[in-house]
């Protein structure tokens, strides 16, 4: 067992640990601290993979900006929510049940499939990812159009939350 | 020009139909815009049809202007337009027709813009009757033709409007049913629908051939197709005994209908039975004619005699139309009989000019009857009474049309009669000479619509007073002064017309 | 100009009168009758020149004036139409001429021009007369002038043009067309005073019983065209080969041949125009209308057109000795019958309208018996001497209704009934006192109206045959001298009989009407007729008299050579075989001498006593009633007709026989529709898609509460179905 | 090394718990919170295979990328939903959001 398996090892264990606190956790604000847990956790394996640009916008954007939006979120609706009863629906269970079968089918699924056991290819010298990933993105041949339409995206995302959340005059 | 000349059918066909929807999308409250749109449109047909008649050529035989467009190509059905000498005479009359209707019309301030569009369909209804010379599409047209009539009976006519627009699209249809069965026939038989065509291949089989799989032979289909077609043309005609539906159809419908109904509806089936029954069943025809000549006979004594009888003016005036028709198809019997002599030539013309006769005549009878009844609001006979005194032009005008009714010489109906009578004489002597019974009877109802409407003393419920009968107004003479100078024109000098009819007469039959 | 183009320009200006008139001038009574009279001069002139020009052609008949177009194409060929004026069109177109431009200039005084509106009068109606004060205070009644009267004028203009069209015309069909023109006008003229319903009624019976004759000359018309392929009289008449075949063709009714039944037929026509028994009954009636009319109808135009296109068809007539037996014996009949009536009527008007009758009869007889000439002759002779009489009955009742007003003037002048338009709105007919033309209220006239008196003298004895001065002697006279001459004695002795009976009537209305004291107040105050109606009777009276002269046989004692007999000569080479004069005898000159000097003296004789209608033996009912005529035909086909119209036709066969025919269908499809419905439609075919709908809207309650809106049981339901479906196919289906 | 197998179980796992959030949880705020879970178990996927398969074709990251974007997107309109309906109903309970049941 080499020092990366181990560290992998370790940080799975804080992401599901932490995901397992996030659905279960009464208080909604611990739910939205365990997601940042989580997400540290995820850039974790996104820095283990080489992947290091990928790992610093998963801090940015998900810490920084999504999550922070969660607990802003939770503590604008908190009033109603706070300890009133269980956080859980009355059929969980149920839930829980197709979770751990969804689980089980999708291992089943990738034990028998032999690409199982692969090992990452080491990286050529002098590649750079981020670079290529900064041309995948603005270049014709690639990815132009879906970086377009996502920057599309959020900004009608953007327009349409501020209208939607917008508190109209006479309103209340 | 190139363009015109190419497209004219077309244009006169379709025209009508294109101002209607133009029609549909002006405001409906505008109703004198939407009259005006309406008769000027009209009148665009007119004098493409003037131009037509100028352009044609009437020594040729076969149909001229032809255009043909894809249809129906899975069934060999075609879109195929042309005239010849005796559908121009027609679509001249309609397209004639049809301005004077809109123009008597402006009164109508009942949903203005609904009625408009209606009349305009029909137009290109009955325009393509005269003009198909395919016979699905001659079908097709024919049927168009009755849903804006019952429309316009069934919603601005009189009282009894609901039997007598039912009484007329049933009866209408029911007729035809024999005809689109006929035409299927061909269509089966031919794989075509072209109306040369199918005279050509028609006439060329056997009548002892037999149909198909079976022992039937074509001597049996031909006779029963016959009365198909017969039955068919007889009613929209109509011929006695189908001509019951006229009168009501004629009595509750609105002024400009009637004047279409009796000037050009009933010039459909005549026409159907110079275009179709005689081209496709000559030999049936032959066979028949007697039979023919009967109901014509039939239609013109009875005719003018129920006509006699009436004590309603409107309904006085449509039964002369059946007398009137009935002439028509004495000179197709006499046809029929002794097809391709002199005498049935001029039995030919006689009737194709009474076709067009009637047309103005009765036109004009209908609008001079739709003017009184509207100043009055009666159309029974005892209760006018010596309005001659009131309402000279009126008066004068009505003397006019009638006598054109009439037969009198000098005005149209006289040369189409007489032509009849002489063609239909040598073949038909005994019928003609019953005939005569009809003419005289004629004059007795003319006669006696004047002596009750015109002459006699005063009524004086009509001198003074909310009553106050007034005189027939501009709008109205214009409507009427047309139609007056072409009775005059064809009853002094013929010739201009009958000249295009007798061509087309000789080269057809 | 040519005389071709003149003749093509005769009968147009009365016809552009009429459209001038009735379009634009109706309003402006000068100007509509300056363009009237205006237009009959124009017509006159032309056929004056027309007339001096066919004399001076040699052999006219040989070479007449002709001139055609096409009319209409008719297969192959032109039905052409043309004028023709040969010498029996140049002789009748004469008299025409002059008739109706006198008439036309009559009609101007008749209708009271330059007179005021009448007080009450209204369109349709005769005038009533007008109230007019003069310097002194004093009020008149004086006659007013027709409310209707440029209508008048263009009404006349149109039959002179349908007459000038039928005199003019080459071929029967234009012919036919002047003659038909002329039945209309004839119906507006007898109906001018629509608003009477005697008028109205009298007007329709004068159409419709020419028509009875109208249908079978068209019959006719149609058969001659169909056998010979022409109408044109000179290509029938002068085509040997037509004219045989016509006269040896068989047909299969009453073993005529083919040109007897087109005679007979064409003849049927001339029956109904000529007012000829059995068709006479509209004549009379035909009284109705204002007398210009009357003097139109009867003398220069309508009733002579019959016998006109009778002698215009003689050639073709004559070809079958069978018709014309029929025609002389209609014609004498009509002679003889139309007289018997005439002795008894009292209007005089009327007695005129059957004199004229009977004369007709004698010109129909005359041709029956094949006197050509003498049938021609007697046509224009008659013409103007009738015409004469009629404008001079008008003048009498005129001057008369001239009495009547100031009789009334003077009634209006009493108190109790000054100043009296008390309805204004609904005008009252003043009160008539006497029948203006009734004869028993006459008498004396003469002193009162010497020209109009001495004109009807003239008039008078023309019409009874007043022997050597007058031209009625000459014409009848020839009649009976080839009755004689021919050996048609029966024929020759029913005419003389009739001539005798003329004579008689023609004196008993002189007498009565002008000789001996009047008889009423309002005779005593008749008064003689402005210019423009004497003048015509002057004219009128000149021809009654001299046209005599040019008609006088050559063998005739004493007179005969002194102008040569140039009617015979001139009318006779219109036929192909002039005919020849009958050889002179004494007996039908000694009997034409007797009759009418007979008839004459013993109508002076009885009637210069008779001072009332009830002294009168003459009224037999039977004669006065015209021997029933009118109530039969009533009663055999009038009344049947409109019956059979109204109730057998209308009623029975289209409303109830045929109507309910289709009426069953209706209801038979009613009801088997109502039992499809009820016994499949309801049952099976509703059933079934009821239980469609009802069934899918149950299986849908159902479902529904599975519908809890909530996001994650949908969720939940979803993947449960992924995962089954997604086992099954695994499982099951990819093993 | 570590296998890709490591990689996939563990991304399997953390989508399975994000599911059981989604299905489970009554906070309309903690449903979403669960699909951050879900997506963020894909982001793990599409990078390893990204690594473990030929590094030199980029597309799982860029995938990555969008999804982040997507992510965004997403959880802005949610909340801002959710926000909405809590001032109109007073609840951010998933279930008593139900206008939209028959």
């Amino acid at each position: 067992m080499t020092v990366l398996q181990l560290i992998f090892l370790l940080t799975a264990a804080v992401i599901l640990g932490s995901a397992a606190m996030v659905v279960t956790a009464k208080n909604l604000v611990h739910a939205a601290l365990w997601l940042i847990v989580t997400l540290f956790g995820a850039a974790v394996l996104f820095a283990i993979l080489n992947a290091g640009f990928i790992a610093v916008i998963q801090v940015v954007v998900y810490i920084g900006a999504i999550a922070i939006l969660f607990i802003f979120a939770v503590m604008l609706t908190r009033r109603e929510m706070l300890d009133r009863g269980p956080q859980l629906n009355r059929g969980w269970w149920l839930s829980a049940i197709i979770a751990v079968i969804v689980f089980g089918g999708l291992a089943w699924l990738l034990q028998g499939w032999d690409g199982l056991t692969k090992t990452a290819p080491a990286l050529s010298s002098g590649f750079d990812s981020l670079e290529a990933l900064s041309r995948a993105l603005v270049s014709p041949d690639a990815y132009v159009l879906p970086f377009e339409v996502a920057s599309v995206l959020l900004l009608a995302a953007l327009v349409g939350a501020v209208y939607i959340a917008f508190q109209r005059k006479g309103e209340e | 020009m190139d363009f015109l000349n190419t497209h004219l059918l077309s244009l006169i066909l379709f025209i009508p139909s294109l101002a209607a929807l133009v029609i549909l999308f002006l405001p409906s409250e505008e109703h004198k815009f939407i009259r005006w749109t309406a008769f000027l449109a009209s009148l665009i047909p007119f004098g493409l049809s003037v131009y037509l008649w100028i352009q044609f050529n009437p020594d040729l035989a076969g149909y001229q202007f032809e255009v043909k467009y894809a249809w129906y190509d899975a069934i060999a059905s075609s879109l195929h337009l042309g005239v010849d000498g005796l559908s121009l005479t027609m679509v001249l009359l309609t397209t004639f027709l049809t301005p004077l209707a809109l123009l008597a019309s402006f009164n109508i301030s009942d949903r203005v813009k609904a009625y408009m569009m209606l009349f305009l369909f029909l137009e290109t209804g009955m325009l393509g009757v005269f003009l198909a010379i395919d016979l699905l599409a001659f079908f097709i047209f024919w049927e168009i033709g009755l849903v804006p009539m019952y429309f316009l009976i069934n919603q601005w006519g009189s009282a009894n409007r609901n039997y007598a627009s039912l009484k007329f699209m049933i009866y209408t249809m029911g007729g035809s049913l024999g005809l689109l069965l006929g035409i299927q026939l061909f269509g089966v038989l031919f794989q075509t629908f072209d109306l040369a065509e199918i005279v050509a291949k028609w006439n060329m089989i056997s009548p002892n051939a037999t149909f198909g799989e079976t022992t039937i032979t074509f001597a049996t289909i031909k006779t029963v197709a016959f009365w198909a077609f017969v039955v068919a043309f007889a009613i929209k005609v109509p011929i006695w005994p189908f001509h019951t539906w006229l009168p009501d159809a004629h009595t509750e419908a609105p002024t400009a209908g009637s004047m279409i109904l009796a000037g050009i509806l009933l010039k459909l089936g005549a026409y159907g039975f110079l275009r179709l029954v005689l081209p496709l069943y000559p030999e049936q025809a032959q066979y028949f004619s007697g039979a023919l000549a009967f109901l014509a006979v039939a239609a013109i004594v009875f005719g003018a005699l129920a006509s006699y009888g009436q004590t309603d003016f409107k309904r006085l005036v449509a039964y002369s139309s059946v007398n009137h028709m009935g002439f028509v198809l004495l000179g197709v019997a006499a046809a029929a009989r002794a097809v391709g002599t002199l005498d049935a030539t001029i039995a030919l013309n006689g009737a194709v000019l009474q076709m067009f006769n009637h047309g103005l005549s009765a036109a004009g009878m209908f609008f001079l009857v739709g003017v009184i009844y509207e100043r009055t609001h009666t159309r029974d006979l005892s209760k006018y009474g010596g309005l001659f005194t009131l309402i000279p032009v009126y008066g004068g005008i009505l003397i006019f049309t009638s006598m054109s009714s009439l037969g009198l010489p000098g005005l149209n109906g006289f040369i189409s009669e007489f032509l009849v009578v002489r063609g239909s004489w040598p073949i038909l002597t005994v019928y003609t000479a019953i005939a005569m019974l009809g003419l005289f009877f004629t004059g007795a109802y003319i006669l006696k619509a004047i002596k009750n409407v015109l002459h006699g003393p005063l009524n004086e419920h009509w001198a003074q007073g909310e009553h106050k009968l007034t005189e027939i107004n501009t709008r109205e003479i214009l409507v009427m002064v047309p139609l007056m100078a072409l009775i005059l024109v064809i009853g002094v000098y013929p010739a201009w017309i009958l000249d295009v009819i007798n061509k087309a007469m000789v080269m057809l039959f | 100009m040519t005389t071709e183009t003149l003749l093509w320009l005769i009968p147009l200006p009365p016809v552009l009168a009429f459209f001038l008139i009735v379009i634009f001038t109706n309003k402006n009574r000068a100007l509509s009758h300056t363009i009237g009279v205006g237009a009959a001069a124009l017509s006159w002139l032309g056929s004056m020149i027309v007339f001096a020009r066919a004399l001076g052609v040699h052999e006219l008949g040989k070479t007449p004036f002709q001139s055609t177009f096409n009319w209409f194409p008719t297969g192959a060929a032109w039905f052409k139409v043309g004028v023709l004026i040969d010498p029996l069109g140049a002789a009748v177109l004469f008299f025409v001429a002059i008739t109706i431009f006198m008439i036309f200039l009559y009609s101007v005084g008749y209708h009271n021009y330059g007179q005021p509106a009448g007080d009450h009068d209204r369109k349709g109606l005769p005038p009533h007369g007008a109230t007019v004060t003069d310097e002194h205070g004093h009020a008149h009644v004086v006659p007013s002038i027709e409310p209707m009267y440029s209508r008048f004028f263009a009404f006349l203009g149109l039959f002179a043009f349908g007459m000038y069209v039928l005199v003019l015309s080459d071929n029967l069909l234009t012919l036919f067309v002047g003659w038909e023109i002329m039945g209309l006008c004839s119906y507006l003229l007898i109906g001018f005073w629509y608003g009477k319903p005697s008028a109205r009624d009298a007007a329709v019976k004068a159409f419709m019983t020419t028509r009875v004759g109208d249908v079978f000359m068209l019959l006719g018309i149609a058969y001659l065209y169909s056998a010979t392929g022409t109408l044109s009289f000179r290509e029938i008449f002068n085509n040997a080969g037509f004219m045989q075949a016509l006269a040896t063709t068989a047909t299969p009714i009453l073993g005529l041949s083919a040109a007897g039944l087109i005679g007979l037929l064409l003849f049927i026509g001339t029956i109904g125009k000529s007012a000829q028994w059995p068709l006479h009954i509209w004549l009379p009636d035909a009284m109705e209308g204002p007398t210009p009319v009357s003097a139109m109808i009867h003398a220069a135009t309508m009733v002579s057109a019959g016998v006109y296109m009778v002698i215009r068809m003689f050639p073709l007539l004559s070809l079958d000795p069978r018709t014309m037996t029929v025609v002389a014996f209609i014609g004498t009949f009509t002679a003889i019958f139309a007289a018997t009536i005439a002795v008894a009527q009292n209007d005089i008007k009327r007695v005129l309208a059957y004199s004229t009758i009977s004369q007709l009869g004698f010109m129909i007889a005359a041709l029956g018996i094949g006197a050509y000439v003498a049938a021609a002759f007697h046509l224009i002779t008659h013409a103007f001497f009738k015409a004469l009489l009629f404008l001079g009955s008008g003048s009498v009742i005129h001057g008369m209704e001239h009495g009547v007003l100031h009789v009334q003037g003077e009634h209006a002048g009493s108190p109790q009934h000054a100043g009296s338009p008390q309805h204004a709105g609904s005008p009252q007919p003043p009160q008539q006192h006497i029948d203006p033309q009734d004869m028993f209220n006459m008498g004396g006239l003469r002193k009162k109206m010497p020209i109009t008196f001495w004109t009807f003298l003239i008039g008078g004895f023309a019409l009874s045959g007043f022997p050597l001065v007058t031209t009625g002697f000459w014409s009848k006279d020839e009649i009976l001298a080839d009755a004689w001459g021919h050996g048609h004695l029966a024929v020759f002795i029913t005419l003389a009989v009739a001539a005798f009976m003329t004579a008689f009537y023609t004196m008993r209305q002189i007498t009565l009407t002008f000789l001996g004291e009047p008889r009423t107040k309002e005779a005593e105050h008749a008064q003689e007729t402005p210019w423009t109606m004497t003048v015509p009777l002057m004219v009128l009276a000149f021809f009654a008299v001299t046209y005599g002269w040019v008609g006088i046989p050559e063998h005739f004692p004493g007179l005969g050579g002194l102008v040569p007999n140039w009617f015979h000569d001139f009318v006779g080479h219109t036929l192909a075989h002039v005919p020849e004069a009958p050889a002179f005898s004494w007996v039908p000159l000694l009997t034409s001498l007797g009759v009418a000097l007979g008839g004459l003296f013993f109508g002076w004789l009885y009637y210069r006593n008779v001072k009332s209608a009830k002294e009168d033996v003459f009224q037999i009912p039977v004669l006065k009633n015209k021997w029933y005529f009118d109530e039969a035909y009533n009663f055999l086909f009038i009344k049947p007709a409109y019956w059979f119209s109204e109730t057998f036709v209308y009623k029975w066969m289209d409303q109830w026989l045929i109507d309910g025919i289709l009426h069953s269908f209706g209801k038979a499809t009613q009801g088997l529709g109502a039992a499809i419905r009820k016994y499949i439609d309801v049952i099976v075919v509703n059933g079934f898609g009821d239980l469609v709908g009802y069934g899918t809207k149950d299986v849908g309650q159902g479902l529904r509460p599975m519908q809890t809106g909530r996001v994650q049981q949908y969720m939940l339901a979803a993947l449960l179905t992924v995962i089954v479906v997604g086992a099954i196919l695994t499982f099951f289906l990819a093993a | 090394m570590i296998p890709l197998s490591w990689f996939l179980f563990l991304s399997a796992a953390l989508f399975s718990i994000g599911l059981f959030g989604v299905l489970a949880r009554k906070n309309a705020i903690a449903i979403l919170l669960g699909i951050e879970l879900m997506l963020n178990a894909v982001n793990i996927n599409l990078v390893s295979f990204w690594r473990y398969n030929d590094p030199s074709r980029i597309d799982g990251q860029v995938f990555t990328v969008i999804v982040f974007a997507v992510a965004a997107a997403e959880v802005a309109v949610g909340l801002a939903l959710i926000i909405s309906v809590y001032r109109h109903r007073n609840t951010v309970v998933a279930d008593e959001i139900d206008l939209m049941k028959w």
